[in-house]
């Protein structure tokens, strides 16, 4: 139980290999993706940016009270979720940061201005909760809250659900290293190796809760290696890597569906402050976040597809074009609109 | 009908819904070949089987949160909290996240859950195995508080709550478990979620109660019978919501108002069934609403003496009936 | 005299006590670099060193378990909860553990912890960063709950929860933190905890209320004083003990009784201090009592539209006082 | 960090030692013990064991409301015990379960019989508690509730409080297996961890957390793999085995000192039901417990020691004479003994 199935990426697979993707003699295209598929992540990465930005923009204009950006995070959440997409059967826990991931399944940009506004037609809580959470179960997500870890234990409980009615659906759950440190996340996983449910956790690790440094939270360097102590595997994958995090949730999918519980890591980088109500400047040290800046995927992924022939600049162009407009779009829209009835308070309190 | 405890009433009622219903199961520590330590799942897993009757590991906040997650999924999941002092680090599960799923999901999201806790004194638990733990349940929008006196209403009101899409605390009081016995229909019945029930109609007090202290006040009505008192005595059953319309009745008929019960007095439902009465009764009193509750220290020592000085009884009920009619 | 707001105050205590006895200190997530996601705690880590102004891992249940522990090695710690909302996964170190520790022990131990939590809606918090947790803190024996209003409130009961030997639940209004600002003396001062305070004398009407809604007492006050109302707003300032003397005193003078908070109505604070009238003042009441006070749905919705629609206000508290004298 | 320092036991030391121990040509004493500290616990032993046995039959008889028997967890708790004392600044968080380590430290069994009986003069609690449940101050021991693994992270923040104020205290917190369930448990060893706190964390493993056996609480199969995803030292022991169990413990507590924290897993037995109101027929395999009682260490330690000549067949018979006396003094003394006086219960509740 202890040991990894051969077939899933091992701790060395963790070195960073936007490099060996960047290479032109690249190796072969990854099992089950197209180039399609790579290049719908390039105009989903660059239009998530263009969105994130812009909500940063007009938090600042005050009329987005709170936004969590995920700059940083794009490689890992949409590797992740094209793995999820391409198997077609999996439910997702995503948590606060998780924008790209958001979008990616299939939100509007004028659904998410919505949600960050405020305002009437808000997707996942008709605005009554902070934006993007609550439920999208149209497209297959629950985030009842951003408490954080709390999510685990019910992606757990889901997970159980499907199995007790026989589905081959796996649940994916996304959390942070600060959520690490949570009781309910040491819950979650002892319980799920237990019954062997079918279970991938996936740790966005940017190294920072808030201001908290990952050696605040822990002593160990790898979350990964918390999964030993349970009883299933644990990956440590470059998360700016949209190669890497594809591969290695595609693998830990069919391992959760067949095995029971695995634990990804993906190491990742917050390019901002922890919210728009954050200043990092108090903690974080400007020259390592303007090295980690070198490293967007944002910017190197498109360029390494480019690099390879997988797409062409002019497609790359007219995604940020696009991207603009859309996001102009959607704020117009977003503004025009409504905050739902004060009426409609008492709605839906009980069933 | 056939004549059974409370515990026998809670185990027909989980046996019946169980067999009713494959979605509904239920998980806790102990409850699988231990039958659970109140053996409200005697037997259990050889009828349902180790999945449908789950051991879980101890954990009480885990418990409540995967049982949320497969109510999500569609499961109707009866979670056990061994004794109600231990569901303290489960509730972020249960007040911020199961009672705000169907709110903060603009209603796409149900929670077709029951949480079972069995709860209270008088056993000699001591501060840790006689909690009152209602307080904080009854605070909280969105979920729903049942509190069962007998074997009737613990079966007929179990079976609605497993059949309720909202999130719902089911409170058992331990010591009622073997001591109360009642009738219980043979026949399928199931009671509704809200109506309290007047189980002793009186014109001179009406005495407000659930739970165990619902039966030492019908004691203390009878006693004060004797003296040509009569007591009116209103066994909640449901705290949230709270039936307003039958506790108004009752008081805009006596006048005169006692609440009991074994929890501590201060910020306890007494105070909001004082305060619905203060305002929407205010006409119709002709006494200082009283309350005789549990003092306000952290619950029942393990001693007998103090544990006998701590809980309310059909003699402190009595006098206190008695001290309003004289009023 | 100084003119500061609510958390100059608070970070000014924090930082007094800090320098006066050795054994106290801060705990809490990003309480160190960051100073504390409200700024309670800026310039700390310089003045004080790591060790106490404690970074801690996202945990809340170890941040409390780990301070009472330190309490009782007899250090002063005092833990931050980052918002009110996250004390829940706490609470069975704070309920369960911390307020038994003195009255489990027969007297044994003592528990100088005070937790410090930053509370309360009208801030765009939606359900998670919004809510009002006093009520179950308010129900258990054995804490103290302290919850200023002004600058000077905040500042000389900080103070006086630091040196105190009992676990102290003190909460801050967020809403206040920056928003109401107030004269503090230059020199040491403490205040007890306790004692409510009548903030306006007044005859028609006795209002009760306590942290940010206290002040739109005050103002509707001021608003019904133009149309010859004369409304005596009392501050609790501290929920446990509470004050009864000062609230009974104010309805025996004003016969009528409204009493605001932004927590859920039902099982609030409110709950009590109207069930308190009701029984000692109930010969002076010459009207129901009122509350006004947030409905019973999971705290404020994030739409502005929503969360307009949540709070009372200075206007529905005048409302509602106006009701009340002309009844 | 996750090695373990080369002085602690490894995990080869968990074989079962008795056989070395009962060897007539066996080791020289170890070190810091000397043969009348090895007698003195054969004393304690028959004495609690007495005690134990009595008090399960003062439940039968309605005098006791409710117990939990240490019978096959002796040498577990006597043996770290005893390293706790040879170090001599040592603080105790036991759990329910830690009655021979309650008494050891110096509680008579007439306090332990009052507190049991719930009478005045009860040495914890004042008999507002569960039998020795509060604190037993005077002999540095805290044990507030017994609400599964509360006591971790308490004994972890008293571990911090003596760090901050410069003392040399070791602490040691006791729990069962059951409790390393809990999401507190985690936390509380992640930040032990991370401060390098002065604490050992001592498992008495007996496999069952009331009728809930290891496999169904955790996959793996020794509690001591855990450690290493906090980054400290774990180690198995044999919980049978005095000697073991004092060998451990005192390395541990020089560890914790020095280092920071450890953990030891003492594997032990329950030889009878959970508690007094347990029924254990339900779910305990009889064969199982049969064979288990064959090595119950307090028949087979005083007869090694025997074999060892370290102590003579007359001392333990006294031992076992004088155990009957005291249980039975003890006994008389608390059934006559006068329960706390009612008006007593408002007493404490504020400082
Ligand atoms: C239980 C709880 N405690 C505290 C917070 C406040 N808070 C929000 S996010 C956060 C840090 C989370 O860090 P991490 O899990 O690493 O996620 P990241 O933001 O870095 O992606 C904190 C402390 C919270 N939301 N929930
Ligand atoms: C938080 C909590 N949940 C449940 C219980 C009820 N309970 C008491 S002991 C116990 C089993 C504990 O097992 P373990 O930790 O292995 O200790 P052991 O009794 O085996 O020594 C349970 C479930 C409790 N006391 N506390
Ligand atoms: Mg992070
Ligand atoms: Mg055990």
């Amino acid at each position: 139980m202890t040991q990894a199935p051969s077939s899933l990426p091992t701790e060395t697979d963790a070195e960073p290999s936007i490099a060996t993707v960047g290479d032109k003699a690249g190796p072969a295209l990854p099992a089950g993706l197209t180039a399609d598929d790579l290049v719908e992540v390039c105009r989903q990465m660059i239009l998530v940016r263009a969105m994130d930005e812009r909500i940063w923009m007009m938090n600042r204009q005050g009329k987005v009270p709170i936004a969590a950006s995920c700059q940083g995070h794009e490689a890992a959440q949409l590797g992740s979720l094209l793995a999820a997409q391409k198997d077609g059967d999996c439910f997702l826990f995503p948590y606060y940061r998780d924008l790209a991931l958001k979008m990616a399944v299939g939100l509007t940009p004028r659904q998410v201005m919505l949600s960050f506004m405020g305002k009437d037609g808000e997707p996942y809580s008709g605005a009554r909760q902070f934006p993007l959470q609550g439920a999208d179960l149209p497209r297959n997500i629950i985030q009842i809250s951003n408490v954080v870890a709390a999510g685990l234990t019910q992606s757990v409980g889901y997970a159980l659900g499907c199995k007790m009615l026989g589905d081959d659906t796996v649940t994916l759950c996304y959390f942070g290293d600060g959520a690490t440190s949570q009781g309910e996340t040491h819950e979650a996983m002892n319980f799920a190796a237990i019954h062997k449910l079918p279970v991938v956790f996936v740790c966005e690790n940017n190294k920072f809760a808030i201001s908290t440094p990952q050696e605040s939270q822990m002593v160990v360097s790898d979350v990964a290696a918390r999964a030993e102590g349970y009883g299933f595997p644990g990956f440590v994958i470059d998360g700016l890597d949209v190669i890497a995090c594809y591969e290695a949730t595609r693998q830990a999918i069919e391992h959760a569906r067949n095995v029971g519980p695995a634990l990804i890591e993906m190491k990742v980088e917050r390019f901002m402050p922890h919210t728009t109500d954050d200043d990092d400047r108090r903690y974080r040290d400007r020259d390592a976040l303007d090295e980690a800046r070198q490293y967007d995927p944002v910017t190197l992924f498109p360029a390494q597809m480019v690099d390879q022939g997988i797409a062409t600049p002019a497609q790359i162009d007219e995604f940020r074009t696009d991207a603009q407009s859309q996001v102009n779009d959607a704020t117009d829209f977003a503004d025009a609109a409504q905050p739902p009835d004060a009426s409609t308070i008492y709605d839906h309190l009980y069933v | 009908m056939a004549e059974m405890t409370v515990i026998e009433a809670v185990r027909s009622a989980l046996h019946e819904e169980m067999e009713r219903d494959e979605r509904v199961f239920v998980m806790g520590e102990d409850v699988g070949q231990r039958g659970g330590v109140f053996l409200a799942t005697q037997g259990f897993i050889e009828d349902f089987g180790p999945q449908r009757v789950m051991d879980t590991p101890l954990a009480e906040a885990s418990i409540m949160g995967i049982a949320l997650g497969a109510a999500f999924r569609g499961m109707r999941p009866i979670p056990e909290v061994q004794f109600s002092d231990f569901v303290w680090p489960s509730v972020n599960q249960l007040i911020g996240e199961a009672a705000r799923s169907h709110y903060g999901t603009n209603g796409a999201l149900k929670v077709p859950m029951t949480v079972r806790i069995p709860y209270g004194g008088g056993i000699r638990g001591g501060l840790f195995h006689s909690q009152n733990v209602e307080a904080l349940f009854f605070h909280t929008p969105g979920l729903l508080v049942v509190t069962p006196s007998t074997p009737y209403e613990a079966k007929g009101l179990l079976k609605s709550a497993i059949r309720d899409d909202n999130p719902v605390i089911f409170l058992e009081h331990k010591k009622t478990y073997r001591l109360v016995r009642g009738e219980v229909p043979d026949e399928e019945y199931t009671l509704p979620i809200g109506p309290a029930d007047v189980k002793r109609a009186g014109s001179d007090v009406t005495v407000v109660s659930y739970g165990l202290s619902m039966h030492y006040c019908l004691a203390a009505a009878a006693t004060v019978a004797d003296d040509g008192i009569s007591a009116e005595v209103v066994d909640l059953r449901t705290l949230k919501p709270l039936d307003s319309e039958t506790i108004l009745e009752s008081v805009q008929k006596t006048g005169k108002l006692l609440i009991v019960h074994e929890d501590n007095i201060s910020g306890g439902i007494g105070a909001e069934v004082a305060a619905l009465a203060a305002d929407e009764a205010f006409e119709y009193l002709d006494a200082p609403i009283a309350r005789l509750c549990g003092p306000d220290v952290p619950t029942m020592p393990f001693a007998q003496s103090l544990e006998d000085a701590y809980m309310p009884s059909p003699e402190s009920i009595a006098a206190e009936i008695r001290r309003l009619a004289a009023y």
